[in-house]
């Protein structure tokens, strides 16, 4: 099996509410100096071995679990991995 | 007239749409399934609100790689009338035939309330029956209607004449408060509000049955003209 | 892992075992004598959901005799997952409320969110489709952090399952007090419409008849939720995190919409949803109710986790889970409407006639009980009543006479309370529109939706004020349901029915149950009054928190009718110079 | 500056529709072999340096950042990141 880890952000320029509203909870909290607070998505999956499997999972990405207009995302790759 | 209206697992508003065609405008309605493959002989595509998908992942994104999409792009092609409401216009942003993209709302709520709705462009076959510049009110029901694009994008959207709703009071953080844009050929609409729920006075408002007359008038007019 | 310990029959009990699970040594001796022999592990589980109070109403059944449920409106009174009433033209209503009170203290988004999706279940079992959901909530004071974040959180659950589902929220009421801090209350209701032929009962009929599982894969969620809802909130409900269940409100959206259309065939011969203690309490009371047994076989079921044992399975209450009973040999035909959906529908039993509960797990029986042991022979108490020491004092009292001296000040204190100031905040926050029939609203005196293609329309309000029954029992249950009728009457309906959810302290505390007998009886008497018979409810006891009880709440959630649309009326103040009347004493 | 990156997931035996969704989606579009999918949250924040760094972290998640009833969490913290 091979595991697989998606990395999702909003690129930069693009406004994230959801990430202002946690900055604003934080420094309620009490937190000093709290930067920018950003909030992406994080996609584990597992597959079947495959010699495509970086070439495939690319292709996820672009086609589904994405979007170019506002998202950037990155992977890792763990192999042999057992079930 | 004959309508489709396009319903995806976790479709909500379908039935409403159908209404709004078959009983408000008193034209022929059909609910297509999402596995049809075909939308051949309609003269206009009503895809409706709702949470295709539970909008997991992002709304619209699932129900936008259904084999369906691929005839709604031939469609949007020929020039068929395409209208997307609140989760339609999600998934025509996710299959490009719109530009942009919807985030959550900026305060982060599901925000259910009347709007009112500038027209922009009353010269689309989606608005004509409205004036220019008209103040309507329409329902607005969604979590993530907060319409985003990039500089270039926005600019050429202005350029032709694109944003054909705009909101009088930015409910949601919409850039340059958009609410509605079409495509260049001026066939394909998407909006948050709900031009559905405003076809009759006893719901509130009949402001958005125009919506649908002007697509039934731009129908006449070609029918008539192509004949 | 996660793996249940599996006593022995004997260990459980020499060494009393059964109390985890909230039996008594007399219930567990009379579950002996009942069987002529020890229960195993899953059998003890299983009769410990059936009994607990939250199935059973072991203690509140006495009360709940006394409720009016007839009327020539009443189709159906209580006894099935909601009660029905007649609107004419062929037409009915169903509807039902059901708290969710300690899994949305854990977990307020979840709770709230699986109470929204369990009422609604309840209502589409009937073959009803839900048109409108209402809710009732109770939380502390806005001060502190906590309550906050669980006010927002439920709201926000509540908002997030009934959006995404598609059935409008189109009422409900919130109220603040301190006695909720720790115990918060989260009421849903739900209202269904239905033509008269197409009611469907929970029923197991016709020997070597099909049992069909539909829906969500049964995980370890909520496991022992029935009993869990039968305790008193501790310390250590926190570490109970087994119990949080998941809501997916994008599978409810399917199973609404396949249940519905297969209604309409005439394969189908019953259905009942999985609530509280799931699998176990939808099939044997399907079996029970038609007179049948019904045997399982457990390895048959879709199962989210690997290695789950019987007990497990049998006790989880994984959400968007529904039990089918289809004819013999046309079991294709109600699967392929569920294929249509994407939805699994999978046939794991027969319908017996030696009413036996038999559950069959890896080639071994794994439970055989008497069927209608579970429902029939639950234990049923008789708890000590005594009036509080504070109801004694409290009417020994001379009346409180406000003294104003400004009255725009203190109009403007009174508006500034979070129990009265508008609850925009919430309910903008609904869609209360979808299904575009909604004509009023959240924000007037009662909720107004339209029956489409006739002229009359559905109101419908939820209330209680529990101060008021705090302070005496019996004429706050009569407030409650008049405040009710008002509200509906205020719509311009008739008021039709009701739906009541008991939400009490600790039965056990003589006080407790007092409160509850006086309320129930002053419902039933304004009920009676105002002919609106009580056709379906709920209860939720042991409402506390550190040994202290909620106030006394009984919600009521009515029905009425418009006989025509043109006799809708709002609250608001509609022009300027209009007269304004003032009615009443 | 410090930049952490939190990573929130499900816990085990939690049910995710989301990750149920976005399985079947993959393999609609006919990526074979694709086992369970996990989604979680992924969280980047910049704050003042401290001594406490990772002990504020720590709190923030069980505070704020993560439901701990339903969630787990790992971060990673990068020191002297300057922004
Ligand atoms: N307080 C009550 N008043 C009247 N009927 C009640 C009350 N509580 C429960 N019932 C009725 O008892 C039946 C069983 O209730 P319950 O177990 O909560 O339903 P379900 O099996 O759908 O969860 C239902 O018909 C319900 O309407």
């Amino acid at each position: 099996m091979i595991k697989v880890n998606i990395h999702i952000t909003l690129k930069e320029g693009v406004l994230d509410p959801q990430g202002k509203a946690i900055e604003g909870s934080l420094s309620t909290l009490g937190y000093q100096g709290v930067g920018e607070v950003r909030v992406g998505k994080l996609i584990e999956l597992t597959f079947a071995d495959s010699d495509r499997a970086a070439e495939q999972v690319e292709e996820m990405c672009q086609k589904l679990l994405a979007n170019p207009v506002i998202e950037n995302y990155t992977y890792t790759i763990e192999d042999g991995v057992v079930q | 007239m004959r309508f489709a209206v396009i319903v995806f697992p976790g479709s909500n508003c379908d039935r409403d749409m159908y209404h709004a065609a078959k009983d408000a405008l008193g034209e022929e309605a059909e609910l297509v399934w999402y596995q049809e493959t075909a939308l051949e002989g309609y003269n206009a595509i009503l895809i409706p609100g709702g949470f295709s998908y539970g909008d997991y992942l992002r709304c619209g994104a699932i129900a936008s790689t259904s084999e369906i999409v691929k005839s709604l792009h031939r469609e949007a092609e020929k020039g068929t009338p395409i209208l997307g409401v609140c989760n339609g216009f999600q998934i025509l942003l996710e299959t490009g035939l719109l530009p942009g993209a919807l985030l959550r709302n900026k305060e982060l709520k599901f925000i259910c309330q009347h709007e009112n709705l500038i027209v922009q462009n009353n010269k689309t076959l989606f608005t004509s029956a409205y004036q220019q510049g008209q103040v309507i009110s329409i329902p607005i029901a969604h979590g993530e209607g907060n319409y985003f694009c990039d500089d270039e994008t926005l600019a050429s959207l202005k350029a032709n004449n694109q944003i054909v709703f705009s909101y009088q009071n930015n409910p949601n953080g919409s850039v340059a408060n958009i609410a509605g844009i079409i495509n260049q050929q001026g066939n394909v609409l998407g909006m948050m509000p709900h031009p559905e729920r405003a076809t009759e006075l006893i719901l509130g408002s009949e402001d958005g049955l125009n919506l649908f007359k002007s697509m039934l008038a731009n129908w006449r007019e070609s029918y008539v003209t192509n004949a | 892992m996660l793996q249940t310990l599996e006593v022995s029959p004997e260990l459980i009990e020499q060494e009393k075992h059964y109390r985890e699970m909230g039996l008594t040594d007399e219930e567990y001796q009379s579950i002996v004598r009942i069987l002529g022999r020890r229960p195993n592990f899953t059998e003890t589980g299983i009769f410990s959901v059936m009994w607990s109070e939250h199935c059973s109403y072991k203690t509140s059944k006495q009360l709940l005799r006394k409720f009016p449920t007839e009327g020539p409106q009443v189709i159906q009174g209580p006894g099935e997952g909601a009660g029905i009433v007649d609107i004419g033209d062929g037409q009915a209503i169903a509807f039902k409320i059901e708290s969710h009170n300690h899994p949305s203290a854990v977990e307020p988004y979840q709770g709230a969110a699986t109470g929204v999706g369990g009422i609604i279940r309840d209502i589409f079992s009937m073959g009803a489709r839900p048109i409108a959901s209402l809710n009732s909530l109770r939380f502390g004071p806005l001060t502190t952090g906590r309550v906050k974040y669980l006010f927002d959180e439920v709201v926000h659950g509540i908002a997030g399952y009934g959006n995404c589902v598609g059935v409008p929220t189109v009422g409900g009421e919130i109220q603040f007090d301190a006695c909720y801090e720790g115990n918060p209350l989260v009421n849903a209701m739900c209202v269904g419409l239905i033509d008269q032929k197409d009611i469907q009962k929970g029923i197991a009929a016709g020997l070597g008849n099909t049992v069909l599982y539909v829906g969500s894969k049964t995980g370890r969620d909520g496991i022992h939720g029935a009993t869990f809802a039968s305790e008193d909130l501790t310390e250590d409900s926190e570490s109970k995190r087994s119990n949080v269940q998941v809501g997916d409100p994008f599978m409810e959206k399917l199973l609404i919409e396949a249940c519905l259309e297969a209604i309409k065939s005439d394969a189908l011969v019953g259905m009942q949803d999985m609530g509280a203690a799931g699998l176990t309490s939808s099939a044997s009371e399907m079996a029970s109710k038609a007179g049948m047994g019904m045997e399982m076989n457990l390895d048959l079921i879709p199962q989210r986790e690997a290695n789950m044992s019987a007990y497990e399975m049998m006790l989880s209450e994984s959400q968007e889970r529904m039990l089918l009973v289809v004819e013999k040999g046309r079991e294709h035909e109600i699967i392929e409407i569920f294929k249509k959906y994407s939805l699994e529908a999978v046939a794991v039993g027969v319908v017996t006639d030696d009413k036996q509960f038999r559950l069959l797990h890896h080639g071994q029986v794994v439970c055989d009980i008497p069927v209608d042991t579970l429902a029939e022979d639950a234990p049923v108490y008789h708890k000590p009543s005594q009036v509080p020491a504070y109801y004694k004092e409290f009417q020994a009292m001379a009346a409180y006479e406000p003294k104003v001296d400004d009255y725009n000040a203190t109009l403007r204190q009174l508006l500034a309370q979070p129990t009265i100031a508008s609850k925009e905040y919430v309910y903008n926050q609904y869609d209360s529109m979808v299904q575009a029939n909604t004509v009023v609203a959240p924000g007037s005196d009662a909720a107004v939706v339209r029956i489409r293609d006739y002229d009359k329309a559905i109101a419908m309000t939820t209330d209680c004020n529990s101060r008021y029954i705090y302070l005496d029992p019996e004429v706050g249950g009569k407030i409650a349901v008049a405040e009710a009728a008002r509200n509906i009457v205020a719509s311009g309906a008739k008021p039709l029915a009701l739906t009541d959810g008991l939400n009490f302290g600790n039965p056990d505390k003589p006080e407790n149950f007092w409160q509850m007998e006086k309320s129930v009886e002053g419902m039933s008497a304004a009920s009676l009054a105002l002919d609106t018979p009580v056709i379906s409810g709920n209860v939720s006891l042991y409402n506390e928190s550190n040994g202290q009880a909620i106030f006394p709440t009984p919600i009521v959630g009515m029905v009425g009718l418009h006989r025509s649309t043109k006799d809708i009326t709002t609250s608001f103040f509609k022009s300027a110079g209009d007269v304004i009347m003032l009615i009443g004493q």
